[in-house]
């Protein structure tokens, strides 16, 4: 997915100049998870560099590059260090357009890494992505391949609207996959069907899509058919795709890595409650965090995901 | 000019005293006496703006509004020189550098009546909405910079910011990125001595405002904000420091707040009457007026006879205002996102199913 | 509300040396809204005290204050400038404890007025508590009448917890209450029955309180019996009182200001379907504001629950 | 001194030289021959823990670690000056002073390892775990000064920060809340050149970071900070200027981080060869060792002797932190609120049941 990302990033500097990418340590070094390498020799420091370490500044300088016409790309280092910035993300990126009823747009992107599973320091492994989607004006969106991670940055890139481009960091480098050359998007806000079933569908997004793969397996041997949805925007959310596949399945659970209390799970249930209460054969569920801090590595294992606790559900809900 | 009025030196630029008078020959600006007056005129329009606006809202006739009387110098000399192409990012009491730029009242009164389309701007180019959050537009300048660093254009950022908007951490970072980056950002530092009812000393300990651009490597002078002469020729030297590439400049502009902080404000709580009488000493359209009579550019009758037309315009375009008309529902909606998400449009949709069924309700 | 939130603060500051309340014009002024007013003559500007005008700022100082042991109360001066606080919480307040095992403890309180209503300029009139709701560590509270805020906030001073408290600000003069004098306390984390009714159940906190009980006239002349609860704490949420209810009136509907997407209300909704799917006769409902900006006054009234949107749904779902 | 060096001179302070001979009689600090010896083995534990903790990283024994390689001699400085009721504020790289405080490296291990319970710090009064966002624990130690000064009590604050970390927002309103409060936090600033890869003259324009202190009206100083005796100095003077009631002090201490910036970067990337030679020139235990050997207080065979000791101790506790056994799945839910809330109780319960669930289906 790394290499994804960058080729997406090679591809709109080449092509546009207003492209502009920065952040903390992405030029000289690449990042430090080597997603911009290469990017500064090839385009200069005038379009890809250093900024101070700042995330405030770096949101913020961004929305004015963007009102002038740039098109920023800036990246937080860690999901746990987008906070300074998020004065700049809720009161201006967000708004700018509204506020100043279309006459200025601010088309930009924040990227960040985010999720745990990678054993990092306290702070590196945060998944809070709901309250990114509760931002009136943002769009937040997460891919799971490298492929959707290449086509969405593109697209996210083109986009007038501000983007909150959340990279699940666990699978920066677990992915093989050919990703197609050359330029392609994939159009922002559409949900992704990627196993077609009958007994329940499951949406993740994300590293949760892998897990949710593994658990696939058990449920195949226990003779569960899962409908498999790759939610890919957290804001706005697919609601036609989940409506369909609930009303087909009558059961539906949502996967995610954050905190459970006002998780993007119960969003979902409450979606499939809206468009397929009659349908429903049992109460649309989640499986997530808990409601506390992300445990350090020592800890992890009780926190994040694990496929059995995936299958666990989906067979307590397809038996209910 | 930044190197005599080094702000470590601790001296005040000003031009002229109190009466009007030059006191400082040597950086007295070049203004014709046409323009001159065209300034003063200006400032006069912004005041009786401002006062009216003050006994509109005592009639409720508008929400808020937060009155720039006694510090008209300041938006009215960066007015003055801000070009069509250059941009502007204000913070919430620069009347007068709006209205240069092309903003009208009625724009301003739309806003403070509570509709965005006051914030639309329609024939000011380059000039951001009001920012309510205090300090966060200085990074909007800074990246505004870059951008036309980047682009080559020869254009200059003026931005504003309070001296209670000097503690928050996005003034530290706007400045800093701008001096790193070198862009030709001029950030004026309106010091009218209080945020809210908070004076200037119990934000800060440092000697000045001006001092802090120390911190950031960039130039920085202090102004007497209420002597236009000074605050004129400090801006015209800085914007020559940006058009050179020589990077940002920070400059405070000492002033008062004579009226309230906003109009649900009430500043006898927090000052005294001495100090309010202090500062009417040096009262910038005073200052002024005193200047151009002693030159014979003006005089009271011409004042006695301007200010009735002006009070007049101020009228038609509030009055104009007032009937803008209702606020389409569709604006709550339509401005969020490029394309508008399939979502948000049902949601407009149930909404508009929720206004039907309330009319068959309530007669 | 205003007075009874004043006396709160006045009893634990004369009962308590710990207790310091600052913020922006909290101390000479005693706010813009007057809520600390007269502190700084009684107790002094060391315990009650303008502070710069930083929100980080006061947050930040605030947990090194209770880390040192005093129990500082800040005040954020409007929901919409609480955001450059927004690091200080999530990353410091909230977490303390749980860093440092137990060692170091926040007992702080973050009061802020929040809500619609008021003909406020932009960023004046937010209610974005579910995005501090989502956040582990911290509790999320919101009186709805005189009495509940006094009594809430004393026992919010007197937690060893870091608490949000949210002050209503459309009805912090509207509601004329008797409050009983002298000090008491409301525990937190407890909803509250505010009418005990059998068709449906309507969940809503601080002034959406009161539109309910508006709806309620009508819902009465229409022959519906509500149950009417009132939440108090948006984290963590009162599941018990909800899932009893729920249980008994089989219908269940949030009404809140902000957002809807990721709103408090698809999580009341999920609680109802955990605790209550096979007693539920409607899909758990929301009456919400829009995925949009608050819209300034002109356009407020679009956006800000009416009685008869909330009867609206409420006929809807007892009709389902 | 403070007057004496006042950054706007731009003079760094120093005693020493790179070879430890010393230049600077008068600000010489008193310190005994055994309290010295005692400093310089305390930096040498540091420097053997260092070096050694890289290499348990490289055999995966342990996740990322920030070596504080190179810049020993401010936490040991700082280290021997703090006082038990003295509060720590650290950022991550300050081993020396945390370790004088009491914390032990069993439990810094721990840590890094992955286990809260290494930043209980059994032992360590008024020490605050690691702070990992950036500058954000400027302002708690800010807030410690208050109620310090509140409660009237005789205790200093030592708050830690790197260069990259003055570019934050929570850095300027850290030192302006404290130079408004007048509260008694020294803050010392490494200057270890780099933030991971961003050189410092890319965090700010700024002729240094402790000119930074004229824009809080604070009292600043530069120091060498591989100079032990300047930074014992600056800090002891520090001390006298907080105990005094005179407000915070600013100490830019410039060094250089020998290592990686943790375990996980690679500095080839964007450093030379040339530039690390010339800092290895003035390392700080180069000269300090110097500086014994030349007065007959140390001699290479004592070290040669007291290192292999010093491995062993690091080992020890290594093993001790490898050897803490599992997490107790109750901690993860434990401590998050004074009292457990019933639903998180709820969620820890859900969690048991599948985890015996999962006990039948794993082997
Ligand atoms: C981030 C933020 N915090 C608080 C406020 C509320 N507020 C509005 S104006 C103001 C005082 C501003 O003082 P100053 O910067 O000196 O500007 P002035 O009003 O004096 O022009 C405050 C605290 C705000 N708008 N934004
Ligand atoms: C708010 C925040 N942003 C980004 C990071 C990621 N990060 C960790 S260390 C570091 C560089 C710090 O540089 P400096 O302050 O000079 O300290 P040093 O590592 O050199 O000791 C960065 C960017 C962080 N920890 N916190
Ligand atoms: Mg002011
Ligand atoms: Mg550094």
């Amino acid at each position: 997915m790394v290499n994804a990302i960058n080729d997406a990033l090679d591809i709109k500097l080449a092509e546009d100049k207003s492209v502009i990418v920065y952040g903390e340590d992405v030029g000289v070094e690449g990042g430090v998870f080597r997603v911009t390498e290469g990017l500064q020799q090839k385009y200069g420091a005038s379009r890809v560099f250093d900024s101070p370490l700042a995330e405030s500044g770096i949101v913020g300088t961004a929305v004015g590059m963007a009102v002038a016409g740039l098109r920023p790309v800036v990246e937080m280092q860690f999901c746990g260090f987008i906070y300074p910035a998020f004065n700049q993300i809720i009161s201006h990126a967000s708004r700018m357009r509204n506020r100043s009823r279309g006459k200025f747009e601010t088309p930009m992107v924040i990227r960040m890494p985010y999720g745990g599973g990678i054993n990092a320091l306290e702070h590196h492994s945060e998944s809070m992505e709901t309250i990114f989607g509760h931002i009136p004006g943002l769009k937040v969106v997460v891919p799971s391949t490298p492929h959707d991670a290449k086509g969405m940055l593109i697209a996210a890139i083109e986009s007038n609207d501000t983007i909150l481009f959340m990279e699940p960091k666990r699978i920066y480098r677990a992915i093989k996959q050919e990703v197609d050359e050359g330029k392609f998007t994939i159009p922002l806000g559409k949900a992704n069907i990627l196993t077609q079933g009958t007994d329940v569908t499951v949406v993740a997004y994300g590293a949760m899509v892998r897990e949710v793969q593994k658990a696939m397996v058990m449920a195949k041997e226990a003779g569960i058919s899962v409908e498999l949805i790759d939610l890919r925007s957290i804001y706005p959310i697919d609601r036609e795709t989940i409506s369909k596949s609930v009303k087909k399945t009558g059961r539906i659970i949502t996967v995610t890595e954050g905190p459970r209390t006002y998780g993007v799970g119960s969003e979902i249930s409450q979606i499939a409650i809206e468009e397929a209460f009659l349908n429903l054969e049992a109460p649309p569920s989640r499986v997530s965090g808990f409601d506390v801090i992300v445990p350090l590595p020592k800890g992890e294992h009780h926190f994040i995901q694990d496929p059995y606790k995936i299958f666990y559900e989906i067979e307590r809900i397809v038996k209910y | 000019m930044f190197n005599e009025y080094n702000p470590l030196k601790k001296a005040m630029f000003q031009v002229i005293d109190n009466d009007g008078k030059v006191i400082n020959k040597r950086w007295m600006p070049q203004i014709s006496d046409t323009r001159l007056l065209k300034i003063y005129k200006d400032m006069l329009f912004a005041r009786v703006a401002d006062l009216q606006i003050v006994s509109y809202q005592r009639q409720g006739r508008i929400f808020t509004y937060p009155p720039n009387y006694g510090q008209e110098a300041i938006a009215a000399a960066a007015g003055a020189l801000i070009q069509d192409n250059d941009w502007m990012v204000p913070a919430f009491r620069e009347m007068g550098t709006m209205l240069a730029k092309g903003v009208t009242l009625k724009e301003l009164f739309l806003y403070f009546m509570g509709y965005e389309d006051g914030s639309k701007f329609e024939n000011a180019k380059f000039t951001l909405p009001i920012s309510v959050p205090i300090a966060s537009q200085l990074l909007h300048a800074a990246g505004i910079g870059y951008a036309v660093k980047y682009n080559n254009e020869d254009k200059v950022i003026y931005a504003f910011v309070g001296d209670g908007g000097t503690s928050e951490g996005d003034f530290h970072e706007a400045v800093n990125f701008a001096g790193v980056w070198k862009v030709p950002v001029i950030f004026i530092i309106q010091n009218n001595q209080y945020g809210i009812s908070t004076p200037t000393k119990m934000q800060t300990a440092s000697d000045s405002l001006a001092i802090k651009a120390v911190a950031y490597g960039v130039k920085g002078i202090q102004v007497d904000g209420n002597d236009l002469f000074a605050m004129y020729k400090a801006i015209e030297e800085s914007v020559k420091v940006c058009r050179n590439g020589e990077g940002p400049v920070l400059i405070e502009a000492v002033t008062y707040r004579k009226g309230a902080h906003t109009t649900s404000d009430d500043p006898t709580k927090y000052r005294t009457k001495e100090e309010e009488q202090e500062w009417d000493e040096r009262d910038p359209m005073k200052r002024l007026k005193s200047y151009l009579i002693a030159n014979k550019l003006w005089s009271e009758k011409e004042e006695d006879k301007i200010i009735p037309q002006f009070k007049e315009e101020v009228d038609r375009q509030f009055i104009e205002a007032e009937n803008y008309g209702p606020y389409p529902k569709e604006d709550v909606f339509k401005y969020l996102y490029a394309e508008m998400p399939d979502d948000l449009h049902d949601q407009e949709r149930q909404y508009d199913r929720f206004l039907q069924w309330k009319a068959t309700k309530v007669k």
